[in-house]
């Protein structure tokens, strides 16, 4: 039992460093960026140009593709450490990580030839529109309609929670083709170029006050019938695929954590010393220390299957639940340690509770995208455990004829 | 045993959600989040025509003279609404101060005003990021003059004048200065709830007039304390039951897999769980208005159990609204956050929940102490 | 807003306190007892006894059947009062406050004059025989047959969970009367004699060591159908009765409280100093604290409305799940405080711990015992919060084609 | 990235799970429970056998001189049987205090006997119903006999002989004293899980040789409840998995509303939260194996780590198993009862819960000071 890489490990990682030292710059040494969303698309874009050049793009991918054919430790590996650099990758994260695995596994040979070079070398970005406003956990019980029209289908209907959609290219797109079916029997899935008239993006402001995520509004979109993956009434199947990548995409939500708790407690007045010496405060860090190191190792022991080749357990299906409460607690108790003036998130008063702040008005929305703590519990207790799902009344019933609510 | 509000209470509570139903929907508390305004002038002002301002503030100083159990009433349907005003500043704080404390002189002068509605009063202890403490406290009166800053000061940006909290020569005391003098600069400050104002007043020299007793400062603040934790804690409660009603409204409307949400445990069991805790601390409430308004020797423990029991109740009735609500619970556009962001305020303001579970057990200390 | 008795209750309590004081010890100044169940069993009918003599058993029964036709504000201050007094009234709990109220409800008026006044003299004792081995938190799945034979009913079957069974004269059974039709419409209600031929009662150990419940199990024990309570299969109505009756009677799970866990940790050193000092201590100190007293009040709240004249609110059903856990977490902390010594269950080295020991051993069972902390969620959910039934697969099927799995 | 156990050590695993299943079934574990037997010695002299109790003794001291890593695998294995053996006295705790602090003589004298299964020890360091510490320890050594009361002490009434931790001249040390020697009174205690034996033990004058350095006896028992921690936080880790792999089972069979109480989401969710509990711990349980099986410096964090995440999830998982067995989990019949026990046993037997968690942090303080 070690940490150590294994001599190939090591000489990838090695090669990985001298890349990315002679490419970019350490995240510490980064000097703080002013930029607008464009100038950070475009900065990304040359970036994943310049990996691409070289070989460090799509990593998993085959090489035809643009890719490098990497093992999936290897992958991590590169992972590891380009997030110690001062490089923005956010704008492909779903493109790289869910659109193109789904377009691997369903498009045809030309469409993969086409589309996964000028992805991987950061030429298009791609974005994912599942979700709509009556089908968030329920994912199948989305109501937006495509229909044959010649060799096309037209779309009409309402997408939600679409990251990047504002500046994507490409999206994959799952619809209904027939209501008359079962939920799960009536989806079609496809791809579209997100220039295509009749497509409308507006963007959702979220209680952080950030803006993540847009709706996509559907009016007579045309897609040509090459342009889909799969056969008609088998996109449950496809997305399957894709959810599949996002599962293992979603990761710890990040924030301020233990490191930062500790050290506002160290700094922290209370009751005339610092606050890590107060019993209360120290039970507290203790117990998200667990959690965070408990993570962190479950990580590792992930990591470890991948290193000797074989499929890592269900460990880290925990992750997002555990640390998206996690975020939200600890970030309350970092305010409640500043007291009254722990409301105050002016940053020239003290940049240092700011992160207390986005942890406490950005934790909702951790704890419900990508799987509500509901879904996920579901998930782990019929996927791990192996217990049965809970009674199903939608199952064998027309999909037009399945009750609705307000919704 | 008669642990109820009355019957003429239970109708002030009916007029009172009449009144704030129409006057400070959800829409007005928007306004303020949303806007430039301190607060909803308007609103204010037909509070106080109702009299909620002038409730306990006794008739020779222009109030009506009722109970504390009237203002728990009202206090509970203001935190129920979320109505964006400096009622709390200046009534449970300011007011109360000035009537434990205040000299003749001083509530002559400073009473009317609050309960006519026409002045606001500010109660200034922090000083930024950290329990304010006598070690700690840099704002410091030398003679007649208080130089310091504080930050926040709920509604410090719109009040005519605020009770400080200083360190002077006995100690600590608490100062009367008038905010609209010399030596006084306030700027607003943004916080976790733009729907209530705070501001950071630096002042520099300001004339200052001591409030009570020299170097009483921090017992006079416990007490006073005492007394607006009991009504901040009603808040709390209205808060709590507003944002389960808010959760069970919608999860009994949307439907996923077919049938409501509200038919899945996970969800029943939440809201179960909100519901007892927003029970356990309306039940401590009223402990807390029965010892404020019998000014009973029970007010420091039953202050301390009203508000610890309070704030986790809203905070945990907010935080799991957003939840019951999925997707749309955490966008800008619903209302769930107006609550998420009011129970994190209201549940710092008079010192962190941390810090009151400690002292309720010290008032259970000295109350057992004294009646051993 | 007060605490006071009205003046027709402050005169009742007057009344109670002189009755008891003339009658009854004070828990208090009473002497540690070490007395065989049969004669706890004696002395709780001759205390019976003397209250129906003196007018105070029964209170809000009817005059005519053994009781005084008090209001239920009545009840409660005599129960407020009888409970300071070390007087056995253990044994007759489940008789007076549940069988009793049934058989007034539904038995014929021969019977009530027959049975009821011995039940208020504590002449005759009485059991509850509802929960099966396979029929817990869904009692109406319960099993055992009874099957008509001329004037009679024969039972054939098993009950669980029969407190009191080992010395009751008489007892109320639920039985299933036709498995043909759905599951709560097969249902026949009876009260039968305890010492009928066919019966067996067994007695369960708990995990605690002590025996507070009993398996009965019927054979060929025959019932004459003038015994039977309400129609043939409308035995869940007169059910719903009776638990109507047990929610009622299910409060405060007791044990070590708030005032034990200060006492303990005022005297216990931790780092040198009482534990009492430690803020972690006095964190979970206050949790509890609020926790006791927001139950407290909650009582309150219901006993004014009583007082008033007026139906209580539904506050009070949070009383059980908020007090069991309670129960068990501040035993288990009780423990904690005392270290490795924690386990010691030696009544000889340190009595105090025995009571965190018993909240330790005793509260699993107070967290399932008349309805578990998860039904109890339900059923405040749906009938306080008026949130609908979970999905319900066996409510139109034959009882007798509901699926069973193992047990 | 290597952060797994090894084939061998799975084959291990493998091996340790089919005797254990075979000679320590749940009703072995019952025989010990309800009858007067301190331990099941047949079982410990076949743990002995397969050379278990040896693992991490030196040859030279009749052990076989592996690795501590295949002391955590039997440890897990040991706390999923709930074994009723002393193993955990002997080998965690009495084998490495020796093993640390032990002269050549001493390991000598000591080590081949725990090695070999015939000889038992046992770590005396509680004095009853509160935390032990310097300034509370009675028990004292006055040249070289040892006088006072240890209570309770696992194993303490099978063992042959005992450290013992005690006051002296120097401020406390640990000692070797021959519990079948003069001096030495023992009374088998009850306690919360009577499938581990515990005893009183009073000294009264009974010799005591000194083990280790003068006046290092607090800083030893900690350098040794460190290495403990971690082989108990393994067999707590074993045991949380077994309760859990018993609620499932239980809730898959088991009906009611005519389908299996495992498809409602209330049982789901409570199953997920203790398999989330369960896995945390295993992965910190994971760290702790690699800091003792390296010596690294980072051992006293991650034992801490592992202990407090192991109590918490031996407990959760045995607690909610109870729950989710419903009536049948309070009876005595039933088995869920004996990881209950056990759980807060080993939750308390090295200190408490709480102070392991202040523990942690000072650890961490500690080697933050010292990378700093």
């Amino acid at each position: 039992m070690d940490f150590n890489d294994t001599p190939a490990e090591a000489e990838f990682r090695a090669a990985a460093r001298t890349f990315l030292e002679a490419n970019a710059t350490l995240t510490s040494g980064a000097p703080q960026r002013d930029e607008t969303e464009t100038e950070q698309i475009e900065r990304a874009k040359a970036w994943q140009q310049l990996k691409q050049d070289n070989g460090w793009a799509c990593l998993n991918w085959p090489t035809e593709y643009g890719g490098r054919g990497a093992t999936p430790i290897e992958l991590i590996i590169w992972n590891q450490e380009e997030s110690r650099y001062d490089v923005p990758t956010g704008p492909f994260a779903i493109g790289l990580g869910m659109c193109g695995p789904t377009m691997i596994a369903y498009a045809s040979e030309d469409q993969k030839r086409e589309h996964l070079p000028r992805m991987a070398a950061g030429q298009d970005i791609w974005c994912q529109l599942f979700s709509e406003p009556a089908a968030g956990s329920d994912l199948a019980g989305l109501r937006t309609r495509a229909e044959r029209d010649g060799d096309d289908w037209v779309i009409n209907g309402q997408k939600i929670w679409t990251s990047g959609a504002q500046f994507s290219d490409w999206g994959i797109l799952v619809t209904r083709t027939d209501p008359s079916v079962a939920k799960h029997k009536g989806l079609t899935f496809f791809f579209l170029n997100m220039h295509s008239p009749g497509i409308e993006v507006r963007p959702i402001k979220q209680i952080s006050g950030g803006a993540n995520f847009n709706e996509v509004y559907f009016t007579d979109v045309r897609i040509p019938d090459t342009q889909r993956l799969g056969e008609v009434g088998q996109g449950w199947g496809v997305s399957l695929t894709t959810l599949m990548n996002e599962r293992l995409a979603v990761g710890n939500a990040g924030g301020a954590d233990f490191p930062d708790l500790f050290e506002l407690a160290s700094k922290t007045d209370l009751d005339g010393e610092p606050a890590i010496n107060n019993a209360a405060v120290r039970e507290k860090l203790a117990d998200w220390y667990c959690q965070a190191s408990g993570l962190k190792f479950t990580n590792y022991r992930t990591i470890s299957a991948l290193s000797r080749g074989t499929t890592p357990g269900p460990e880290n299906s925990i992750t997002k639940i555990v640390s998206a409460v996690k975020m939200q607690d600890l970030g309350s108790f970092g305010l409640d340690l500043m007291d009254m003036g722990g409301i105050l998130n002016d940053a020239t008063l003290d940049p240092a509770n700011l992160i207390f702040q986005q942890n406490f008005m950005g934790a909702p929305g951790y704890r419900i995208a990508g799987g509500t703590d509901e879904i996920l519990r579901n998930i782990i207790a019929e996927r791990v455990l192996g217990m049965p799902q809970d009674i199903r009344v939608d199952k064998n019933v027309p999909f037009s004829e399945v009750p609705t609510g307000n919704s | 045993m008669n642990f109820e509000f009355s019957e003429e209470q239970d109708l002030l509570r009916e007029q009172a959600q009449s009144f704030l139903n129409q006057h400070s929907p959800l829409d007005a508390v928007r306004a303020v989040l949303e806007g430039d305004q301190a607060y909803d002038a308007k609103l204010y002002a037909g509070m106080a025509e109702l009299g909620w301002t002038a409730t306990t503030i006794p008739e020779q100083y222009g109030g009506i003279g009722l109970g504390h159990l009237e203002l728990c009433v009202i206090a509970e349907e203001l935190g129920r609404s979320l109505a964006p005003t400096p009622f709390s500043s200046c009534i449970y704080l300011v007011s109360e101060a000035l009537q434990l404390f205040g000299s003749d002189a001083q509530k002559q002068r400073y009473l009317p005003g609050l309960a006519s509605g026409e002045t606001i009063g500010a109660f200034a202890l922090a000083e930024g990021p950290q329990p304010a403490t006598a070690a700690n406290l840099t704002s410091r009166v030398e003679g007649d003059a208080l130089t310091g800053t504080k930050v926040p000061v709920a509604d410090g940006d719109c009040a005519n004048f605020a009770i400080v909290l200083a360190a002077d020569a006995d100690g600590g005391s608490l100062y009367l200065v008038d905010l609209d003098g010399p030596g006084v600069q306030r700027t607003t400050v943004e916080t976790l709830d733009p729907t209530r104002s705070h501001a950071s007043i630096e002042f520099s020299a300001a004339p200052a007039e001591r409030l009570g007793e020299a170097g009483a400062g921090w017992l006079q603040t416990d007490r006073i304390f005492d007394r607006a934790a009991v009504l901040f804690a009603f808040e709390q409660v209205g808060g709590a039951h507003a944002a389960l009603d808010m959760a069970k409204e919608y999860a009994l409307g949307r439907f996923a897999f077919g049938r409501p949400i509200a038919s899945f445990q996970a969800i029943k069991h939440k809201l179960a769980d909100m519901y007892i805790a927003a029970t356990l601390a309306r039940s401590n409430c009223y402990y807390g208005a029965w010892a404020l308004s019998t000014d009973a020797a029970e007010l420091p423990v039953a202050a301390a159990t009203a508000r610890v029991s309070a704030s986790q109740a809203f905070h945990e009735c907010a935080k799991e609204n957003i939840q019951t609500h999925g997707g749309m619970g955490f966008t800008w556009e619903f209302n769930c956050h107006l609550y998420y962001r009011r129970a994190k305020l209201l549940s710092v303001n008079l010192g962190s929940l941390p810090r009151w579970k400690n002292r309720l057990i010290t008032n259970i200390e000295t109350s057992n102490a004294l009646s051993a």
